[in-house]
Formats: structure tokens, sequence, C-alpha cells
């Protein structure tokens, strides 16, 4: 397939969709078909050839659309019009709403289903990454490609030089969107300017904070724009081959982007001479097999190689010396996913998102505490409020809002008092949280920060790879009073002991887990220390989560 | 090979670029407290006892950090040593480091390292796993209690006999070094016997068997003969 | 008589067999062969196992090393690195119960609580009669639905611990 | 001229420690000008004084009475050393701590003859959970390690507290075992 191929390929789908009077999206992502989204999908195929309207009304099965907890969605598309989009679809809804758009009965529209694409949630998000997400079936090369997919790997293998690529990419102001927010452009640009026989690309799909599912759902919703990105790179940077890691949780998105694979392989989109070019790149996907400190990047190498995951000491850094040695670009998949935007567009268009330090868009998995829960995408610097109240739709049950924590285990809890800063990457850092990958778990009153700062120890005690002796020994410690704050037995003492070990595992600990394992006590201690002291001074737990059913040691003489 | 200055503790040395910086550090006669790290075997950098502070106030293991021009080290700030002292807190806190009743007792490298940098007392909770001895083998034992996880035995064992019959199991603290499918020493068909895993044995982790309190030595020379023998052809005793 | 050349036949045959007969060694060969004997195939080899046998046991695990051809605590030390892989065998029904932060929020601490208690068996275990494997994921990325569990494959949305045992009792006993 | 008001206590302990005490031989006669030894186990003393200058703690807080003892020492001494291993990190009793308390019994008494205490009766004070190192239960001001510390620590431990100075001894003799 060469660059002509490819236009003549989406005209061809794009007019065969438009052929249809009607396009019924149903969301096919976990979520939805957990609610209940596959009997929605067979009731509205049933009607479709109930009705024998194939040729006017196409079902499509496709990727996650947002609102999870609103689940099932449906979007109903018809030409000329707005799309529809239905929330908390049962199969009664969908026969319903099948037999009003596609005009053939004189039914009334489930309206009391539509969530109106004024509807905050939708209207102050911004799409870039997701921008296909839950409009195409993400098992359809040909639905990527109506939708301009891979013409910004066609125009770059073409038009770009390698080192044009890496200025663009450095020019957009994209930064990793796997938490650390290290400028991609400048890391191309260091495998780029590698000399090697053989380079690396790796995609790291092992999304493993708690509480976060962005790349999940991106794997699982557009798998070829990863491939795509992934691609470019691998053109920008001089490899011609590429891994992409991808959690074991996550068989669905696995099964997803091996079939992409396969199908751009044969349309000559991946593989030997790219779109007839000179270039050759192959993907494998690799599973991973349960260890957070695989998101780590020398440590998820270590797991392609086959070994156990633990990291090794930074430098010499992967750019230099990573899979077998060679010279290797790791990026998150979210950061892939915003490549060929930035290629289609320019750089300048991406950069105008944003504020000044952070570019562009991030994607949120919007969880805890708040009305709608599901997949967001924002441009940065958006305020936390935004987020919460209008995108979320505000606390439930009339309680207070009380911390958003982002970040997941490496990162913290914001209260209250900064709901309208800007979340990016340095005023989140300034913060004491991070960006993180994009985990956004909001808590109201019932929430006990101490008993969360606990729950993140306690994974990062158990995610902890072992190798150095602050994270594997450390974590521990820290948990065991953090343990005994929430059961009582604390004395004023052990805070003091808690934080001086956060400070040493911070600063002493060999990789990211555990430099950042200590984030969510500190964060808390920063913002609800009266918190930790009525626990141990009180003995009483303000949200009323912890039991305090001990006493220090020093008290059981008079006990 | 460039030569590159750097700053050692307010003084400039010289040295040859790529050298690690412990060497370096250890050239100048600055006592270092290490305990993964031995002459002979390849670098590990977890127990980050060797950590120095570079000028920008980041701190690195420096036996895994190459010199570079003008780099600036301090070697024993108070953030340091108190860095070290925890770290050694929680090396005795995590297993039973009961150094009254250890074959090592007055040879251990983790007992003379806690001695040097004052560590006199532990303030975290012992936490006093339930580990397993192996005494199956006709010549060495195995005593989980003291293992300290440097891997040295993974490491002599894999890279200077070439048997790979050790290994690390599990992870963070629930990490046990292996001998081939975790099963008892004595069973083991690849090991060969060599003993060299225990003369690298840091700690009372691995000892002759009959040795009693404080009856266990260790010397670890025979790595330098090995290795000089094999890269250099030159097989000389020294008396160290 | 057999022709020697039927004889041959059905020996090459019988060598590309495992020598127990299991055909499932069949599957871990196909694996092996796709990853052409590559020893930084390990991860994929241990997951093909681990889905054909249900669970690594020793001896599975000495074939797989024996195949690559690596030391065997090199492969046991992979095999107990990761949390995906079980070296003991799983209970008929298996109960995985999220606690990733939303879920955890959402209190699902509490339907795990509910579940040792009834059936007397810690995450991570297998109740003795062999009919029910607990077990706590760190995320199941299903956050919008918190809190989340997967019973026998079955992802169950927004559950209470009442809900959830009664649920478990139907389909386990 | 005033001589320093000076204790020594056993708790969960093998009473080692004391003995190197006594190994301090002749250096007990220049020792005893410069102090009144007001309470210890070598001493028929039954409770503990009040205004003691410096205590020296050996063993670890297994059970109840060590920990009230502990309690009581702390609060009427200015300094308290821990004195040996046991004090300073639960040493030999501490092997027990990977057993709970009623396996413990149960092997060591309800296995073998006679009566079967179950800790807090006439008997036997109740058990801690833990054995724990002195620190862990009272703030400790100076640890002196060893199983047993031999007379020379002891002696630059002793020589440093009458003379008012913050005890800091040489690496080899602040080892443990």
């Amino acid at each position: 397939m060469n660059r002509a191929d490819l236009e003549a390929m989406a005209q061809r789908e794009q007019q065969r969709q438009q052929a249809f009077g009607c396009r019924i999206l149903c969301c096919a992502s976990t979520p939805c078909l957990s609610s209940g989204g596959q009997a929605v999908y067979d009731a509205i195929n049933a009607v479709i050839s109930e009705g024998g309207w194939e040729a006017e009304v196409q079902a499509v099965a496709t990727g996650c659309m947002g609102p999870c907890s609103h689940g099932p969605m449906v979007t109903v598309q018809r030409p000329g019009e707005e799309d529809v989009v239905y929330e908390r679809v049962t199969s009664d809804v969908a026969r319903a709403l099948v037999a009003a758009h596609a005009g053939k009965a004189a039914a009334v529209a489930p309206v009391e289903h539509v969530m109106p694409a004024s509807a905050p949630f939708f209207a102050k998000q911004q799409k870039v990454v997701l921008a296909n997400s839950g409009l195409i079936d993400p098992e359809k090369l040909e639905d990527y490609v109506a939708r301009g997919g891979y013409r910004a790997l066609a125009y770059a293998l073409r038009e770009m030089t390698p080192e044009e690529v890496c200025k663009e990419i450095i020019a957009s102001g994209l930064r990793g969107r796997g938490g650390a927010g290290f400028p991609t452009g400048l890391k191309w640009d260091m495998v780029r300017k590698e000399h090697s026989d053989k380079k690396y690309v790796v995609a790291n799909g092992d999304e493993g904070d708690p509480g976060a599912y962005m790349d999940r759902s991106l794997m699982e919703s557009d798998p070829h724009r990863i491939l795509e990105g992934m691609a470019i790179a691998g053109y920008a940077v001089g490899a011609d081959q590429g891994f992409l890691y991808v959690r074991g949780e996550y068989p669905v998105a696995a099964k997803r982007l091996e079939r992409a694979i396969r199908a751009a392989e044969r349309r000559g989109l991946l593989g030997s001479r790219v779109l007839e070019s000179g270039f050759n790149f192959r993907i494998d996907v690799r599973i991973g097999a349960g260890a957070f400190v695989c998101g780590e990047e020398t440590a998820l190498m270590a797991s392609i190689m086959g070994h156990r995951g633990q990291p090794v000491p930074r430098p010499p850094y992967p750019a230099q010396s990573g899979l077998w040695g060679k010279p290797t670009l790791i990026n998150n998949v979210e950061t892939y996913g915003s490549i060929a935007p930035i290629v289609e567009n320019g750089a300048a268009w991406f950069a105008e998102i944003g504020t000044a330090k952070s570019k562009g868009t991030k994607i949120f998995a919007l969880a805890g505490k708040v009305a709608t829960t599901g997949l967001i995408e924002v441009p940065m610097g958006i305020s936390l409020r935004e987020i919460v109240y209008d995108i979320g739709g505000g606390i439930p049950d009339g309680l207070a809002f009380k911390a958003a924590q982002t970040g997941g285990p490496s990162g913290g809890c914001i209260p209250a008092a900064h709901l309208d800063t800007p979340v990016d990457y340095e005023s989140l850092k300034a913060l004491g949280s991070i960006m993180g990958s994009g985990g956004m778990i909001i808590m109201d009153e019932h929430s006990c920060m101490v008993d969360v700062a606990k729950f993140f120890m306690e994974f990062c005690m158990d995610e902890s790879c072992g190798k150095c002796v602050p994270c594997r020994v450390g974590t521990v410690q820290m948990h065991r009073i953090l343990e005994r704050i929430t059961d009582g037995s604390a004395t004023p003492q052990d805070l003091a002991t808690l934080q001086e070990l956060c400070m040493m595992v911070k600063e002493t600990s060999l990789c990211g887990l555990g430099q950042s394992a200590p984030n969510p006590v500190l964060s808390t201690i920063r913002y609800f220390a009266e918190e930790y002291t009525a626990h141990i001074a009180d003995h009483h737990c303000p949200a009323g989560v912890c039991t305090l059913e001990k006493q220090p040691v020093g008290e059981w003489v008079t006990a | 090979m460039a030569v590159v200055t750097l700053t050692i503790n307010d003084e400039m040395v010289s040295a040859q670029e790529g050298t690690l910086l412990l060497a370096v550090l250890r050239e100048q006669g600055i006592e270092m407290p290490t305990l993964c790290h031995l002459d002979g075997l390849s670098e590990r950098g977890g127990c980050r006892l060797c950590m120095v502070e570079l000028g920008s106030g980041r701190l690195q293991a420096s036996c895994v950090t190459p010199v570079q021009e003008g780099m600036v080290v301090n070697t024993h700030s108070e953030r340091l040593v108190k860095y070290r002292q925890m770290i050694l807190e929680l090396l005795f806190a995590e297993r039973n480091h009961v150094c009254a009743v250890c074959v090592m007792n007055g040879h251990c490298e983790l007992q003379w390292e806690a001695a040097k940098i004052g560590m006199d007392h532990v303030r975290f909770d012992y936490l006093n796993p339930d580990l397993a001895m192996d005494a199956s083998h006709e010549r060495y034992a195995l005593d989980h209690n003291r293992c300290i996880l440097c891997t040295r035995c993974v490491r002599v064992c894999d890279e200077i006999e070439g048997a790979h019959v050790w290994d690390v199991m599990g992870r963070g603290v629930n990490s046990r070094v292996i001998i081939d499918l975790n099963q008892a020493w004595g069973s083991s068909q690849s090991c060969t016997s060599c003993g060299k895993c225990v003369q690298v044995c840091p700690t009372g982790a691995l000892f002759d068997k009959g040795a009693t309190v404080a009856e266990m030595e260790k010397q670890h020379n025979f790595l330098r003969w090995i290795l000089d023998g094999r890269e250099k052809n030159v097989w000389s005793y020294s008396a160290k | 008589m057999a022709s020697p050349t039927a004889a041959v036949r059905t020996k090459r045959r019988a060598d590309d067999e495992h020598p127990s007969g299991d055909p499932r060694f069949a599957l871990i060969d196909r694996t092996l062969k796709r990853f052409q004997y590559q020893q930084d195939a390990l991860i994929e080899v241990l997951h093909t196992a681990q889905e054909a046998f249900g669970f690594l046991s020793d001896d599975l695990l000495i074939y797989v090393a024996h195949q690559l051809k690596l030391p065997l605590s090199w492969v046991y030390g992979v095999a107990t690195f990761y949390h995906f892989f079980t070296l003991k065998p799983q209970g008929q029904h298996n109960c995985i119960v999220c606690m990733g932060t939303a879920c955890y929020v959402k209190r699902a601490a509490e339907i795990v609580a509910a579940l040792q208690k009834e059936y007397g068996v810690a995450p991570g275990e297998t109740t003795r009669d062999g009919l029910l494997s607990l077990a706590t994921a760190r995320c199941l990325g299903s956050c919008g639905l918190a809190p989340v569990l997967v019973l026998d494959g079955e992802v169950l949305p927004r559950e209470t611990p009442e809900g959830t045992l009664a649920r478990v009792k139907q389909q386990v006993g | 001229m005033h001589k320093l008001r000076f204790a020594t206590a056993w708790l969960g302990g093998c009473s080692g420690c004391h003995m190197s005490f006594l190994d301090l031989d002749e250096k007990l006669i220049d020792l005893a000008d410069k102090i009144v030894l007001v309470y210890s186990p070598i001493a028929d003393v039954k409770e503990f004084p009040e205004n003691v200058d410096v205590t020296l703690v050996e063993g670890a807080v297994a059970n109840l009475d060590n920990l009230k003892l502990a309690q009581e020492i702390r609060a009427r001494s200015r300094l308290v050393v821990s004195f040996g291993d046991c004090a300073v990190t639960g040493n030999v009793p501490s092997l027990r701590n990977k057993l709970g308390v009623d396996d413990l019994l149960t092997a060591v008494y309800h296995e073998g003859p006679g009566r079967h205490p179950t800790g807090g009766d006439e008997i036997m004070p109740r058990l801690l959970p833990k054995v724990l190192p002195l620190h862990q239960v009272v703030k400790v001001d100076a640890f002196l390690p060893g199983c047993p510390p031999d007379a020379e620590r002891i002696w630059a431990a002793v020589s440093a507290l009458l003379a008012g100075e913050p005890v800091v001894l040489e690496p080899n003799m602040r080892t443990f075992g």
C-alpha cells in the first residue's frame, strides 16, 4: 500500500459509512459490557434484522465513550445531524431508540436517556488522543483509516526527515504522559543521535496505578493510533523493532493490539517497506505478568527480556543502553497516542492547547466519590474544580469534597483549598503530588487520610521488587507505623520517625517506585496533619474509618 | 583513556574517565561502607550504603556511578551518615540478626559496618520473620535469618563458577535466595560444592557446617586469583 | 508386519510428544517454536504453560527451563516474581475482588472480609475442599463501576458484601 | 565529694552482663569511691529508689513486670543506659518473637510435666506479645552493646558517665554480639 492507496481506502470506507442512514455505536469496553452492554448490542442487532434494515442501519461495537458510570452507552449518528448520546441503555431502551432513529416506525426516542452534548461532562473536554475512541470499531483498520488514520505516518515518511520529526515533537512541547513529564522530543532526539546497528522503540502499556485505566481504554478503543505513533517514533529514531508491553490484566487490549498489528502488516502499514518506503518496522506485543514496578522503564525492559522485573541504576539511560544493550526509546502509550495528531496538525496547533509548560491534553480516569465517573480528556491547565464539579458533576449525597488523589501510589492528595489549581505538571508537583499517569480519585468526608496513606503504602510494600534496602524494608516499616497510627498504638515519636523514614526512602531508593513511595504519606501529613494527631493524641479518627482498638505499649501496665 | 578531574570532599582528584566512583574514593583512602559490592563481581547498587552526595544535592550510589569531569562529591555529609545508619537499622530489623549466637560473630561485614558507623540501636520494629535453615548440603549450610539479599552468592555462582545454582525468588520483603527450584541444597544437581558462595557471603547466612558461634571466617582473594588468571593469564598470590 | 518406514514415522510422532503423553505440552511447544526457543521468551512461555495447566507445577518449570536451556533457579525466580503466575493449583471457582483505589475508597475491603469470614480463606488461597479460590487484584481498570469483582471470569459491578455473598453462594454453593 | 546514685537492673536476660560488670575487678574499688549503689540484683533492695543518677539496665522487656520496672526506672533515673545486647536489641530472648505467646507457652510448659502457667497468674507474669528492646518502651540515653559487653567496654562507658560526658565508644567497642 502506498499513500494514494491509503487515501482511497479512507474514501471508500467513508462512502460506505455515509450510505447508512443511521449508525448506532455501542460501547463494548469493559465497564459498559459489565453493565449489560452485550445485551444492548444484541438487542440492537435483533431490531435491525427484524425490521430488515441492514442496508440503512449499522450497529457498531466501539471503544470507550467516557462516562463509564452511566453505561451502557450508545451513540446514534445520522448524516447531517448531531450525534445523540444515550446513557444507561437497557435492551428495551435500545429497541426504542433504534426504531425511532431508523425512522421506520412512529416510535418516540427515549429522550429521558439522552445525555445532551451540551452537558458539562462533554462540553469541558477536548479530545485529541481519544478523538476516535467510542466512534470507531477498534477491530477494523478501515474505521481508523476513514478517520484519517496512518495519514500522519505516510506524511512523515514521505515529507519529513527523522530529524525534522524529532524537531516537530520538540516544538510541540509534548511531555511524557507516564507521569514524570520528561520532554518527549528531547528523548527521541537523544535516541536518534546514538550510533548503533540496532535500536528499539518500546510502548509502556503496563498501567499499574490502582484507580487508573486510561491506557487500557486507549489500547482497547483505538489500537492503531498507538501503532501509528510507535511507527513514527521508529522512523524518527532509526529503529526497526518495537515492543508493546501490555499489562497482564488487560487481555482484551492485548488481543486487539495483536489483531491491529496483523491487519496493519497485511496492508503494508507495518512490517517491511512501510507504505512502500525504505522504512521497516515490526511491532511485537509482550504481556506483563503482574508487577507494578515494571512501569519503571529499566524494570520493564528487564521484563521484556524475560528477567525478573527489577530496575537497574541509571545512568546509563535506556536512550544509550536499553534492550539488549542497544539504544531504546520508551514512552507511555498515551504519549504515542498524541504523536499522529501532532504530525498531522503541526506542532503549533498542539502547543496552542494547554499551559506555557504543559502542552496538549491529558486523559484522566475520574473515579471515587463523584457523580459521574469515567474517562475524560481535558486540556492541561484546567482547574481541579472544573474537573470535579463540572465534568464529574460534584460530590454525591450532599457530602463535601475532601481531597483529590492524583498520581496513584507515587502521587499525593490535593485538599479542597487548592481546588482552583490548574492541572499541569508543575502545579501538581508544587502541591506535593504529581500528574502521574492519570488516575484521579475523588474523596469525600468519609475518607480517612491516614487510612488512604496506609492503603498506598501497603501497595508499594507489596510491589517493591526487593532489590534495594530502603524500598524493600523501608516501605514495610512505614506501613507498620501507619498501621499503629490507625490501630491506636502509635506514639508521637512514631510520627517523627515516619517522616524521617519518608525522606530517607525518597532520597536513597534505587528507582522511581521507592523514590515516590513516601509521597502519599508526605502529602497527607502536609495537608491533613491534624488527622494524624487526632489519631495519635486523641485516639480519634475524624472520618470514622479507623478502629483504634489498641493502646501504645507504655499504657499496657495500667490497662 | 582521558583523565577527568573531580572534587571529592573539597579536594581536587584526577581519575581515569569511566572509572567507577567507589574505586576512586577507595584509592583516595576514603572509608566507604559497602555490603552488596565486592571487588571482582558485577555491581548491583542495592544496599545503598555507598551513596554519595553530588554537587546538585542528589544522592547516587558510588558503586555504579562513573566519574565525570567536574563532578563534585561529598562522601560523609550529615545527611549521608544519618541515612546510612537508617539503612543498617532497616537491615537489622528485617531478619533475625542475633549476633551473639551467630557463626560469623566478630567477622561479619554487617556487624562491623554497623559498629563503624555508630548504629548502636534499631528504632524500627524487628520484623522477626519465621525463616528456615537448610543444612541438607554435606559441607555447607544456609540460614535465611542472616541473609541481607546482597546476592553476592547469586553473582559469584553465575559469573565466576558459571553454574547459576542460586537466584532470588519472590519479591520485596518476601524475597529469598534459592537453590535450583527452591529445593534443599543437598538435593541440588547443579551445585558443584565449590563453596564460593559461602566465602563471599558477608554475613552468617552461608557457612561451613560444623562452625559454631564466632568460628566462621571467610576470605575472598580467590576472586582476584581467578579473574587475573582468566583475564590476564596471571596467577599470583597476594598477601591479603 | 508394519513396514520400517511406518515404524520410523510412529517413532518420530512419539518424539514430538511429551513423555507424559499430555497433549497440553503441545501448546507450550507451539509458543516455544513461535519464539524460536529464545531465552527472553520465558515470560511468554510461562503464560502459555499456566493457561494450559492452570498453575505452574515443578514439573512444568523444569520442562520450560530445559526447553529454553535456562538454569532452574532463574525460571523459578521469574515465576515467583510476577503476581500473575501461581505455583499452587487453583479452586474450581475463583473470585477476584478489586482492591484498586476507587474500589478501596468504596469499601471493597468489607467484601473481602465477608468472603474471608464465610469461606475461611484468605486472599491468595483456596478453600480446603478446592471449591473456591479467593484473590484480590491491584486494579481491574473498571473504576467507574467500583467496587468491582470478577467471579469465574464475569465482571460484576457495584458490589456489596451481602450481594456478593449471595451471588458467590449461589455459584459455588 | 558528691557520690553518684548508681543502679543496675535486670530484666529479661541471663545476668551475663552483670557477671561481666563484676569482671571490672580492681576497678570496682575505684568505682565504689565514686558511687552509691542504690539498687541492683547484687544488692538486696526491693523497691527501685527515687532520684537515681545512672541506671544500667540489663535484659529485654519480655513481660509486664519488666515493663513496669522499666517505666519505674525511667521515671526515677536521670540517665538510663541499655546495658548489653538484650536491652539494646532484644537479642536471644527475642528469638521467641516469631512464635505466638500461646504457642510458646504450650511448647515450653504445657507439653511438659508439672503445672501449666498461663502468664498473669501468681506463678508467672503475663508475657508481652513480643520481646522488645528497652528503647521501644522507654526513652534510653545511651547504648552499651555486647553479649556481654566486656569489662573494658563497661569501664569506657561508666567512666564517661562518671565524668558527666556522653557515652561515645570506639567502633570496636560497640559491636553487637
